[in-house]
């Protein structure tokens, strides 16, 4: 059975994800991951998208962080101020994930401004939860596309913190959380490097070469001492993966 | 004791040219009728609050009605960019527009901290980050128990508040279900509040003891505008217009695209037009 | 994930001699229970916190379980004096209590904070009034913004919570409904909790989509203890015990009648016993 | 129709409220003025309980400030966090009730202890929400029985600021609300006076002697220029007052 990139990089978020994980779920690639798991290994995983709606289940994936899926199939949903306070920053998310328009080798990441904030040749939506996400949530997995624009040598604005300018500048800012831990890509993955933590490539997607991987990087990018190669997503996770998309787009009406 | 009025009216009796106001709304129930009812009236100058800017302030803002935007994220949820604000700040058409920009966090203590009437929130938040560099506003205080160095930021305490909401009573109490947002909030640490309303009921009749509900006398105003949250959903009436976010994008690339499209669908609208969207996209009894 | 205990092993999970412990209810649901069992157990040294200790607290104190209190309001509600914390407290039987007093408004932003991972609460209170001479916890903060000066209090992070809630599901979800005070708030802010609960359901059922749940990943455990809350009441299933509250009165203003009527009524009883109080005063359906 | 001082003092408290008012209601004898003029000139008047009950219109008078009855007939009911910090620090109540076990000539509370606060002679219940009631509430209404042991000359402990040690003290302390405007007894109606804020009665309970009323203040009463003579109960408001407490009594069981 072939698969898109895409559906590498989605079936190999679900697969780092357990029944005892707590998510805080970003739309796009976070949510299909996030379902996937739900709907495959790991059943009893809580999902919690920042609109406020706790241990949702939904059917289809959501187009936006608020739909009525999400309220309607959720245990219960509470404010907007009580999900930042007492769940978010309440320390009660084991994970969290982020994606960005750039990343550095740090994997910090910018979704604000592209050029001088005051006068940006781009200006990019703004953090929303993400500063705040990266700080309080256990750790942070990252689901990005690779491209030189997108992992650059240095980014315009720090939107949200990921290891600074190395290891242990969390820890020098009083950050108790880990950070990210996991850059899940449509070409590999990547894990901070444990004495540096400079991100790594630990594994290869089926088919990618190393010299693919380090052409959609814009930093020199290392790889780490054994790299294995991803195992391919399996006929049952393509099967899963495919008929929540098939849903959703029965249910929106529109791609997805 | 909130007064029931007409949207017109209602829209008349919390803005005027320079004032902040807060439309708030998370994905779910935003004020579009609302929204289109000040661009009408030809509001200016106004500082638009939202943690969540989407297509109503993007209207907003192209139309010329904002000299500043109060905001943690901007942009077409799933879509894309909202390209009036894109042009308003890159280009500084129609006009120059001030951002002050926050984290969801920052801005959800804000509301909170409005709400509670205080005149600043605690939170953790900001470490390591650059926003703080260009944001003035942000600043920290230290636990005078640990020692502990945390972020504040200014209440928010905007001069009007405009929601919509599922049902009034007659009293003019107001629920909200679902998808709350920050808009109880938002009511509660503004001057004067409007709420536009699916519908107006006897009783609100079975439901949880602590539904969230807006008393009467936290009110200025309502209006009964059906259908006023579209393209935004209202839980158990009408389903989000997912096809008309997509739409937005091209609509609103180019400014004679935004322009031709704004004087048909608004300059020369009512708040009836919201009804018929809705009737479309019901959701089955 | 909520484990299902029996009342004696949940006490067993979340209690230790020396630890602080909030059993909270305001009025409603109070976890009479599990205080029983706490004292079944002898458990020792215990810091109680609770806004307004009443009958329970009283009993505990009385028992020795406890070598300090944390609170606002201490009394028999409608009634008076509790008996065995001013005997606590003037005369130090059966021994030295130490008192941490504080303002509802105090220890309702101290829950709050606790919830919300903060180290303290920042409010506007305790202007002009004795306490804060006499409990060096209060403290201030100055606003970075307005430079007003505002009340601080440290987070409430209590070794475990007890509350009483009417349901739970098969997953270990817990509902809550009617009068639920600062129940949430210290379950999320303790480190540890068990919650009695009246009922074990499959499933909810209708409810309002924003009703008060803690769900199944934040209770340590749930014990189900049908009328646990007796002589406080639950909603929809049994009325207070308005006349135990006054009878309490007069048991509890002597040493050796509270002495006769522990022995009886909770040293030689076991969970059941409320079962059969919460019948005879149940909710016609 | 005769009637008690008991009688007296809750139909004079119950007289200065309106439909406008929206009221922070404790237990006991504000809770009876407040449904009584719910129940006679105010039905409109907003009723609060700190128990977090919004709106409420009990049929049968609550034994305790969390009775069921509050909450089923309430508009809706929030948590106790809420009803201190969005309803009562969020400015949103016109008048707080307040009693105590000891009053003094500015009005300051004590409901904390007698004696010293370390060894008490008496320890009494503590202040619950008096405190942030005497300050966040637009105005306060006192209702007490008189007697030298309840209006003592000076407070061993203020529990509640009232005008502290005279006219100015709150503005001095950044407090913005009026403070206590009305203490109303069993025997007489007294108001701060506006030049001092001397607690200074304004109106005797229809039988009473200026005697009767100084013999139950330990400190030297004054009296305003013009005292006036409260109007009795009429026959209305002892006839709803008393339908209350009947329909209390029965429903709860217990004298009330």
């Amino acid at each position: 059975m072939s698969h898109t990139p895409t559906e590498m990089m989605t079936v190999a978020a679900a697969r780092l994800l357990t029944n005892d994980e707590v998510c805080f779920v970003g739309i796009g690639a976070p949510s299909a991951a996030c379902n996937l798991a739900r709907l495959t290994h790991a059943p009893k995983i809580t999902l919690i998208y920042e609109s406020g709606t706790l241990s949702t289940r939904p059917s289809v994936l959501p187009l936006s962080i608020g739909d009525g899926e999400l309220c309607d199939t959720a245990l219960t949903t509470v404010s907007v101020p009580e999900m930042f306070r007492y769940w978010l920053q309440g320390g009660r998310i084991t994970i969290g994930f982020l994606g960005g328009a750039q990343i550095d080798r740090f994997a910090n990441l910018n979704t604000t401004v592209v050029g001088p904030y005051d006068a940006p040749k781009v200006r990019l939506p703004g953090g929303g939860g993400a500063p705040e996400i990266a700080s309080n949530c256990g750790q942070i997995f990252i689901t990005m596309a690779m491209g030189t624009r997108a992992f650059v040598e240095k980014l315009p604005f720090i939107t949200s913190f990921g290891h600074g300018t190395g290891k242990g500048d969390r820890e020098k800012l009083g950050v108790r959380t880990k950070g990210p831990t996991k850059v899940i890509t449509d070409l590999c993955v990547m894990e901070p490097d444990s004495e540096t933590s400079e991100l790594t490539v630990v594994s290869l997607h089926p088919g990618v070469t190393r010299e693919q991987v380090a052409a959609g990087c814009a930093w020199p990018l290392r790889f780490a001492e054994t790299v294995s190669e991803t195992p391919p997503p399996t006929a049952q996770e393509l099967d899963v993966l495919r008929d929540l998309h098939a849903r959703t787009r029965k249910a929106h009406g529109v791609a997805a | 004791m909130a007064e029931f009025l007409s949207l017109a009216q209602g829209i008349e009796a919390v803005l005027s040219d320079g004032c902040s106001v807060a439309m708030e709304g998370f994905t779910h129930l935003i004020p579009h009728a609302a929204g289109h009812e000040a661009i009408r009236q030809g509001r200016k100058r106004l500082t638009l609050i939202r943690m969540t800017p989407d297509l109503v302030y993007d209207q907003m803002i192209g139309m010329g009605c904002a000299e500043k935007l109060v905001f943690s994220w901007g942009g077409n949820p799933g879509v894309g960019s909202l390209h009036r604000l894109r042009d308003a700040v890159e280009n500084g058409w129609p006009n120059k527009l001030e951002l002050e920009e926050h984290s969801h966090a920052a801005m959800a203590n804000a509301y909170e901290a409005g709400a509670a009437n205080l005149p600043f929130a605690v939170f953790r938040g900001y470490k390591g980050v650059d926003l703080p560099k260009v944001n003035p506003k942000i600043k920290s205080v230290t636990c005078p128990y640990t020692g502990e160095v945390l972020a504040t930021v200014p209440a928010l305490r905007p001069d009007a508040a405009i929601i919509h909401a599922l049902k009034a009573d007659r009293e003019g109490n107001v629920l909200l279900e679902g998808i709350v947002g920050v808009q109880k909030e938002a009511v509660l640490a503004a001057k004067r509040s409007l709420v536009t309303v699916e519908e107006i009921v006897d009783d609100f009749g079975e439901r949880n003891a602590n539904a969230v509900i807006l008393p009467s006398w936290t009110v200025t105003a309502i209006a009964h505008v059906p259908g006023g949250a579209y393209p935004s959903y209202a839980h158990g009436y009408y389903k989000r217009g997912n096809d008309f976010y997509i739409a937005w994008d091209k609509i609103a690339r180019e400014r004679d695209t935004f322009a031709a499209w704004m004087k048909a669908n608004v300059l020369e609208q009512g708040p009836e037009a919201f009804a018929r969207y809705a009737e479309a996209r019901k959701v089955a009894a």
